[in-house]
């Protein structure tokens, strides 16, 4: 029966489909949502914003990489525009910026997360978006925001062959649906969920 | 020589040889009391009802490259004046009565095919608006009917009628009147018939410039040279900005955007009617040769390259075998594009200038074909008579500064969303 | 078509929605109705180069003004709007 | 019977797979690997097709994509596909076939005896001219026989069962055609470590070199591809893709490909699919894609058995099918001879080689005299006759140029003739993306233009000839495409020593033969457009190429001219005295070979067309009998009928219970924004027509926003959860929409401003509780509120909780009743709402869905989206007071524009229905009862039976209206056959319009 809260419904729930042919190459995992906060910075305030948020084990990246402390995660999305991902709260992060150094909007439950891996993962990605995601254009740690079926979605890549991927959660079936469906010539199952923090191997 | 069974007989018996070129290849004259610019499908019309219904007969048309090579002989071929706004339903209307005569005015078979326009529901309050639309045709004096799904099950086999879709089909609108119309025929027929009325029509001569008294226009300059006008009317679609920049009109509220469309190989009739998609945008009818003949939304950026994008192709593939699920084994034979001049209320321009002997027709969007005849009867008048006729009253240049806006979406001065 | 993002990279014009001339710029909102009637409704449309804004809506939601050719398509230079030094 | 299987020869066929297929219902046989089109002519059937127009009988002309005869229907049923052509398919166990355009059969087609009769009438331009009476419509009766004659196959009408899927590709060099340039190019490339992605759309990669006898790097042509493709496959840098047609080059560089997976197998794997469609996003392209034969255009020529040699080469080398017994080879360029030297090897008897050339390269018709083959200089096959295929030829001779000379003529009976007409290089996709083509007289034909893209063309494609030109065209490609990436070039040679090598420049020759009683000379074989139908063209003014191929069709069949553009130009250009490059040729337009829709669309058909928007209480709405509507993208419940209810019993019941007790909607779908910041005030002041900066914490205020042209664009109520933190709500509909605007005026506008917005849309969930118990419910469900009238005023936003989950409560109404709005995190939605729901059953709480939200706000006249329909004002609407006067606001320059201020502008009025009858959305409004021809005053936006008056009413926008009140109207509904009903205009506000309900 499905977690009345699921917003996959049960669709990622357990299940295998496809793959005649030998193993899965996907697996799927559900991510327990994190917590999540988009920051905004004013201009001239990086600097200050980053000391507030040192305390609190949230670094602020460079560039599309993603900066890891901890299991807490910040990614840039924009020039000044920052989403922390964590797996316990964002709170500290609300409290740590005053009005004068940026805005924190907790988007906590404003996305459903889903892990995907195995072999197949990039030949899945390609059907979705058009995004290199060969290693060198798209190493470990990187972050793009795209859409995948009329779908806004943000990745992140955590290793060579593992992916997270954040919808919004009104979306969350209608992804679902459209991952499983996708990776039916592959083959795909699904693994039991995950914390945003339980870190792949080869991770970055 | 007219066309009738007398003279294809001749003909046929003496291989072909009588036919006189369809219209002559005129050279370009000094001077010309009404100069159109444009050899599109308007700019025809306009010369053949200033010859017919104005006597103006001293006539050209300056044509850039081919006649026919703009929008007229790269639409979707669709007629219907099933529009909301009154001023839009009266033009229509007359331009479908106009259209209902064409082949025997022109003596040239423009084979107007009154299949009827069907425009699907998908939700209620779709269907309402089409009530709403229907209703105010029909207290317009134009023919225009709801039809429920069973209805459509048979006007339309093939339709995915099922409650899966996505967006399942609530009803439709039809105008039973509208239909489709050989699109190159409509060019060659009005060139052909405004030929015999003596109108000059002069290809591969693209307007350059244009000359003034002051502020009256008094000729117009071209890659053939300069040639003296009375008036000049300009009705050049997509070229619309560029061209009226010459006359030193540097902004005008239009935008030209590229919209694409799309033809299949041919096939056994398969679809009698015109169909257009309410949850997405395509509008579908199967061509006379047996193509079926499709298009959806404009790739929605400005441009004047004549070609799009993958996206809105796919968007369109998309929405069509949404539509007829067995459409995914047939086949895209040809793609191609076209310059639209978006208005920024999604209704036409039909009006004089601040400048006199200057005309203006443009803003068509992607709904001018169907107005052809209409825009050639009203721009004439408006040319012949220095003051609209009481149909294009409504398209005033001026009405985007006075507020009286005809915008059919309500969707506001966004070209890319009529 | 393909839009060079000058935060995401070179996207496919399918996650963008088009925003129109970019050198129409918006007056004070206390200017007079010709000057926004202007703005609102007056365009240029050339053919040939143009500026022109672009919204990164399926990525930064950023906003990129390309120059872009509206005769060949072939985009001439792209870079991104945004309150200078804001914050990166 | 003409063609046979030959002995030995066959690259492409496995001899020990025969496979069983069917054609037109008859059981035939062939090997694994061979065409539909190989296995018929094996067989022995050559007639193959009927012809658009003239129903004329037709066999193979070419062995590959330019094919124009040979359409097929394959399948049945969910699985039908017609206009395939036969020189593609690769046959498989149990395939069916079908030919096309014929009735009852392919061999006796009832339609070929009568239009040979009217044929002199049936030429170019003939619908023009006639069928324009008698009578207005005569045309929609002539149509309907038309278009049954027209037309090829017949499409399916059920749904197909496969999957079609979609992907994206990236690579440094994306080489199209696998020929020895594309696989000189490919190999040069991937030998540098550069991401190289090499499309065929054959079976196998090679080309041309199928049908060599040269040898490459001392390896037989054949050898070398196997050398090389083992090469490729190691290569972890280069993905191969075969059967897959790069069919479209756009901008940016970004071709697509269509690839067919799985249309060769007899066995089908449902989880792959049938067609992948390829998006290549390519640094460089290299377009390899050789060269195409054109026809003769001599009477006869599409008789049966007269073929391209180059179809009569890929016939014999790659299916080992011979597809005559006795030929003639004729043409004006070097490649008749390798044809000829073909059939010879093949045991068919040439009769007789014509070159129209004063003198035949002698190194190539020397092995040919020596097999005793007679090579006739300065001759022309002059035409071709037989009934049902071709039987005999006639050859006669022609002057430097090609004209005909009288005198000598020789005829010959045969069974094949092999042409060439010379050679078109496949431009395509390098015209799609690049300048007009330009015309090379060395070849005669068009070669690419300047690129517009980032391509390179090389080998036939480009115009060059000759294996070892080629092969260093191929290379020279790669390097060039490696360069402009910044890449190094590496050295790299392929030597080729090819015995039929060109030699000498081919010879322009147009059309043969034609004048009175000849038959006709075919230029365009699909559309039927013969020589004379150009002539036709020119004489009557069609005369520019565009105007050509519209009046005639040439080149608007399926094949888009492959074998026929060159040669009408060529005549064209002839009939008017100008060179081919003054006449120009028609554009090149994607797809370069027919597309299956189906691939194009990909996954996104049917039930997905569109992804779905859920509420969290999307599953408990279903559960509990909601009615789910579409509102967008999302899911929202219209009505909760009980069983045996209609939609109205369910709607009136649920607005009733409203209004009487209480009741619970999902305001999940509202649009949220937060607007956070210093200046966020700032901001919502100027975005709404109305202001938000003196809005106190922990209140809430409905706005209005205006487009910058003055009208009306959403509406809804902002909350101020902090000095510098609001929450804005939108309508569903704009959602995005005002997001995108926000965003751009921050960015763009008025940068200055320091305000970040975020939508949160998919943050909230959201309940509205309504009813004289609504807050007695809360009371036993909401804790840490105050929800007293001093503690939660009107307006007010509160923090609080329901059990463990955090809350807002907003005392918000829309119905006019005391109500509230609770939102809490998304994912505790379905809590919160079963726990109010559960609180409130002891007052009689019910779930309502949209048509009661419906009937609740038009009872007290608020607007929603029939409304707000983008063409009303404020005024319009009756909300003109809101527009501030002190604070400018976007829109507010152009919204009081002449005309939108004109008295006789439509607006916003409540309609009582006098007659007992419901009105209805989209009826119109009539000073009298007369449906026809009247101006209409108005229409009906939002019509509702109102329980709590008892009456139909609706709101309505109409012409000077407010000044119309208390007269009596007619409300008209032609479209549905409505009676006309008699209404009154009143104020929208019909209920309790002094708002004591709010806090009752
Ligand atoms: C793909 C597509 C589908 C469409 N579908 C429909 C439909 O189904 N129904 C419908 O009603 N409408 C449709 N339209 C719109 C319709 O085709 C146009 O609105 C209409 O044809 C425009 O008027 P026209 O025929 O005069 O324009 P055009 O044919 O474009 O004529 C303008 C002419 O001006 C010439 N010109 C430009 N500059 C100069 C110059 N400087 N000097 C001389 N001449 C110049 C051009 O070469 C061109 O020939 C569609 C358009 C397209 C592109
Ligand atoms: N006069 C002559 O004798 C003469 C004339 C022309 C060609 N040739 C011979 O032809 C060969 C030319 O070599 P080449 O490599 O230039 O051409 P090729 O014909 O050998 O190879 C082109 C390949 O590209 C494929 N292709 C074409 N368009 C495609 C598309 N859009 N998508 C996917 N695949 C596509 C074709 O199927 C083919 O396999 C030489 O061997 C030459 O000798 C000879
Ligand atoms: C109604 C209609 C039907 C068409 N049918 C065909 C067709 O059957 N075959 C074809 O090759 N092109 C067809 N075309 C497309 C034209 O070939 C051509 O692409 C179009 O007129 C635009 O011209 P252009 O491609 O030269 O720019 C059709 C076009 C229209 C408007
Ligand atoms: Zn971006």
């Amino acid at each position: 029966m499905a977690d009345a809260a699921d917003p996959f419904a049960g669709r990622l729930a357990e299940g295998r489909s496809g793959g005649r042919r030998g193993e899965p190459a996907i697996v799927l995992a559900q991510i327990d949502p994190p917590a999540a906060a988009q920051l905004q910075i004013w201009p001239g305030k990086r600097e200050a914003v980053a000391k507030a948020l040192a305390p609190i084990g949230i670094t602020l990246p460079e560039g599309r990489d993603l900066s890891n402390h901890f299991g807490r995660l910040c990614g840039r999305i924009a020039p000044g525009r920052y989403l922390v991902l964590t797996a316990d709260t964002v709170a500290d992060v609300a409290a740590a910026i005053s009005a004068d150094l940026g805005a924190v909007a907790d988007l906590s439950h404003a996305r459903a997360a889903v892990r995907i891996s195995g072999p197949a993962v990039e030949d899945l990605l390609a059907k979705g978006t058009a995004l290199a995601f060969d290693a060198d254009a798209f190493p470990p740690g990187t972050l793009a925001q795209t859409s995948i079926h009329h779908m806004g979605c943000l990745i992140l890549r955590r290793s060579e062959t593992v992916f997270d991927l954040f919808v919004f959660t009104s979306f969350a079936l209608s992804f679902s649906e459209w991952l499983t469906d996708a990776a039916r010539e592959f083959g795909w199952r699904t693994d039991p969920s995950v914390a945003i923090d339980q870190v792949p191997a080869h991770s970055s | 020589m007219r066309y009738s069974i007398g003279s294809l007989a001749l003909n046929a018996l003496t291989g072909q040889r009588y036919w006189p070129l369809a219209w002559r290849k005129a050279e370009p004259r000094p001077a010309y009391d009404v100069v159109i610019v444009g050899g599109g499908g308007h700019g025809l019309a306009t010369a053949y009802y200033l010859a017919k219904e104005h006597g103006i007969t001293n006539v050209a048309v300056l044509e850039k490259g081919w006649l026919g090579s703009g929008n007229i002989g790269r639409n979707t071929t669709i007629i219907r004046s099933n529009y909301m706004l009154p001023d839009n339903t009266r033009f229509y209307e007359w331009s479908l009565k106009l259209w209902e005569n064409l082949s025997r005015e022109l003596n040239f078979n423009t084979m107007v095919s009154q299949r009827g326009v069907i425009n699907l529901a998908h939700t209620p309050a779709q269907l309402d608006a089409y009530a709403r639309r229907g209703n105010a045709m029909r207290l317009a004096g134009v023919d225009a009917e709801l039809l429920d799904r069973d209805e459509l099950a048979r006007r339309v086999p093939g339709l995915d009628l099922s409650e899966t879709a996505r967006f399942p089909i609530v009803g439709g609108l039809c105008q039973p009147r509208g239909g489709t119309v050989r699109h190159d025929a409509v060019a060659w027929g009005y060139a052909r018939a405004a030929d015999r009325l003596g109108v000059d029509i002069i290809e591969n001569c693209a307007v350059t410039g244009f000359t003034f008294d002051g502020d009256r226009v008094t000729g117009v300059e071209t890659t053939r040279g300069t040639i003296g006008a009375g008036k000049v009317g300009v009705a050049v679609a997509g070229s619309t900005s560029e061209v009226m920049r010459l006359a030193g009109f540097d902004r005008l509220p239009i935008e030209s955007h590229v919209l694409q469309a799309f033809v299949s190989e041919g096939l056994k009739p398969f679809l009698d009617t015109v169909v257009t998609f309410g949850a997405g945008h395509l509008y579908i009818s199967q061509s006379d040769k047996g193509g079926l003949v499709f298009g959806g939304d404009i790739d929605g950026y400005n441009s004047y390259a004549q070609r799009g994008n993958l996206p809105i192709v796919e968007d369109v593939a998309a929405s069509a075998v949404t539509m007829f699920p067995s459409l995914s084994r047939l086949r895209l034979l040809r793609s191609w594009g076209g310059i639209m001049d978006m208005s920024m209320d999604g209704s036409p321009i039909i009006d004089k200038t601040p400048k006199p002997g200057l005309y203006l027709n443009a803003g068509w969007c992607y709904g001018g074909f169907k107005a052809t005849p209409a825009s050639g009867w009203c721009f004439s008048h408006t040319i012949a008579r220095d003051a609209p006729h009481p149909l294009n009253a409504g398209f005033a240049l001026d009405r985007f500064r006075t507020g009286a806006l005809l915008d059919e979406r309500g969707a506001g001065a966004t070209p890319r969303l009529h | 078509m393909r839009i060079p993002c000058p935060v995401c990279g070179l996207r496919s014009v399918s996650e963008f929605t088009y925003e129109g001339d970019a050198t129409v710029l918006r007056p004070p909102l206390e200017a007079d109705g010709d000057t926004w009637f202007a703005t609102v409704y007056e365009r240029r449309n050339p053919r040939g180069p143009h500026a022109e804004l672009w919204h990164h809506t399926q990525g930064c939601r950023c906003f990129v003004e390309v120059e872009r050719d509206t005769a060949t398509h072939a985009i001439l230079s792209a870079r991104l709007v945004t309150p200078t030094g804001a914050g990166i | 019977m003409s063609g046979y299987r030959l002995p030995e020869r066959g690259a492409l066929i496995d001899r020990s797979r025969p496979v069983h297929f069917r054609f037109d219902g008859r059981p035939m046989t062939g090997f694994a690997g061979d065409t539909l089109a190989s296995a018929l002519i094996a067989s022995g059937t050559r007639l193959l097709g009927r012809s658009f127009k003239y129903h004329r009988p037709r066999g193979l002309l070419g062995a590959g994509v330019e094919e124009p005869n040979a359409l097929v229907t394959l399948g049945a049923a969910t699985t039908r596909e017609p206009n395939i052509q036969a020189s593609i398919i690769e046959i498989f166990e149990g395939l069916r076939s079908e030919s096309q355009n014929r009735w009852p059969s392919l061999r006796h087609d009832i339609m070929t005896w009568p239009l040979s009769i009217v044929n002199q009438g049936l030429k170019a331009g003939f619908y023009y001219k006639t069928f324009m009476g008698p009578g207005r419509r005569a045309w929609d009766f002539y149509e309907q026989v038309i278009r049954r004659a027209a037309g090829l196959g017949a499409a399916g009408k059920e749904m197909d069962q496969s999957r079609y899927e979609k992907t994206n590709a990236f690579a440094d060099v994306l080489v199209v055609g696998g020929g020895p340039a594309g696989l000189a190019a490919t190999l040069t490339a991937g030998r540098t470590g550069a991401r190289v992605l090499v499309v065929d759309e054959g079976p196998v990669l090679g080309g041309s070199l199928f049908e060599s006898r040269a040898t490459i790097d001392g390896l037989p042509a054949i050898d070398w591809v196997r050398a090389a493709v083992t090469e490729l496959q190691a290569m972890t840098n280069v993905r191969v893709l075969i059967r897959a047609t790069a069919y479209g080059y756009y901008d940016g560089n970004v071709v697509g490909a269509v690839e067919r997976v799985q249309d060769h197998l007899a066995e089908r794997d449902p989880d792959l699919p049938r067609h992948r469609h390829w998006t290549i996003h390519a640094g460089q392209v290299v377009l390899t894609t050789g060269a195409t034969q054109r026809p003769l255009v001599f009477p006869g020529n599409d008789l049966p058995g007269v073929m391209l040699g180059s179809a009569v080469e890929r016939l014999i080398a790659r299916y080992a099918v011979a597809p005559g017994r006795e030929a003639v080879v004729a043409g004006a360029d070097d490649s008749i001879y390798r044809t000829t030297l073909a059939l010879v090897e093949a045991g068919v008897a040439v009769r007789a080689v014509a070159d129209a050339r004063p003198s035949p390269p002698t190194d190539l018709a020397a092995p040919i005299e020596a097999a005793g083959v007679p090579v006739h200089a300065a001759t022309l096959l002059g035409q071709a006759k037989g009934s049902k295929d071709v039987g005999r030829v006639r050859l006669s001779r022609c002057d430097a140029s090609g004209r005909p000379t009288e005198g000598w003529s020789e005829t010959h009976s045969l069974d094949l003739v092999a042409v060439s007409g010379g050679w078109t290089p496949t431009i395509h996709l390098a015209s799609q993306a690049g300048g007009p083509p330009l015309w090379s007289p060395e070849i005669d034909a068009f070669v690419p233009g300047p690129p517009r893209e980032a391509w390179t063309a090389a080998g036939a494609a480009a115009g060059t000839f000759g294996l070892d030109a080629i092969l260093a065209d191929g290379v020279r490609a790669a390097c060039s495409a490696l360069a402009a990436l910044g890449r190094p070039t590496p050295q790299s040679t392929f030597a080729a020593s090819d015995p039929d090598a060109p030699q000498m420049a081919p010879l322009a020759i147009r059309a043969t033969g034609l004048g009175k009683g000849a038959d006709k000379a075919f230029i365009d074989f699909q559309n039927d457009v013969t020589a004379s139908d150009v002539k036709l063209a020119h004489q009557e003014g069609y005369r520019s190429v565009e105007h050509l191929k519209r009046y005639t069709t040439l080149g608007m069949a399926t094949d888009q001219g492959k074998t026929s553009n060159v040669n009408a130009l060529g005549l064209m250009a002839d009939l008017e005295g100008r060179p081919i490059p003054d006449v120009g040729t028609t554009r090149f337009r994607a797809p370069y070979t027919p597309v299956s829709l189906g691939a194009l669309a990909g996954r996104e058909i049917g039930g997905h067309f569109r992804p779905v928007r859920r509420t969290a209480m999307h599953d408990w709405h279903v559960a509990h009998g909601a009615d789910m509507l579409t509102t967008g993208a999302w899911m929202r419940p219209r009505v909760y009928r009980r069983p045996g209810e209609s939609v109205t019993d369910a709607y009136i019941r649920e607005a009733r219970t409203v209004r009487e007790a209480v009741g619970i909607v999902d305001v999940s779908t509202l649009g949220k924004i937060t607007v956070q910041g210093p200046d966020a005030a700032k901001l919502l002041d100027r975005v709404y027509a109305n202001t938000f900066s003196s809005l106190t914490v922990g209140r809430a205020r409905y706005g209005v926003m205006l487009r910058e042209d003055g009208f009306v664009y959403d509406d809804g109520t902002t909350w101020r959860l902090g000095e510098n933190d609001f929450l804005m709500t939108t309508t569903t509909a704009n959602a995005a929409g005002v997001l995108a605007r926000l965003e751009r005026h921050l960015a763009v506008d008025w940068p200055d401003l320091k305000v970040a917005v975020a939508s949160a849309t998919d943050q909230w969930a959201g309940l509205a509780i309504a009813g004289p118990k609504s807050r007695e419910v809360l009371r036993t469900v909401v804790a840490d509120v105050d929800l007293s009238d001093a503690g939660t005023p009107f307006m007010a936003v509160r923090k609080g909780r329901v059990g463990k989950v955090a809350v807002l409560v907003t005392r918000i109404s829309f119905s006019g009743e005391r109500a509230y709005e609770i939102h809490c995190g998304a994912r505790d939605g379905l809590a919160v709402w079963e726990a109010v729901h559960a609180a409130g059953q002891p007052f009689g709480l019910v779930p309502y869905g949209t048509e009661a939200l419906g009937t609740l706000r038009i009872e007290k006249g608020h607007v929603s989206g029939p409304e707000l329909d983008g063409r009303t004002t404020l005024s319009d609407l009756g909300l003109g007071k809101m527009a501030s006067t002190k604070t400018p606001f976007v829109g507010r320059a152009l919204m009081d524009r002449p005309a939108m201020i004109s008295p006789d502008r439509k607006v916003l009025v409540g309609l009582r229905s006098l007659a007992d009858a419901p009105l209805r959305t989209g009826a119109h409004i009539i000073a009298e009862r007369m449906p026809q021809d009247m101006p209409s005053l108005g229409h009906v936006t939002s019509p509702t039976f109102s329980p709590a008056l008892g009456a139909y009413i609706a709101l309505a926008l109409v012409s000077a209206g407010r000044e119309r009140t208390g007269e009596r109207l007619t409300v008209v509904d032609p479209i549905r056959n409505g009676t006309p009903t008699e209404v009154e205009v009143v104020s929208p506000h019909f209920f309790d319009p002094e708002g004591a309900r709010l806090h009752g």
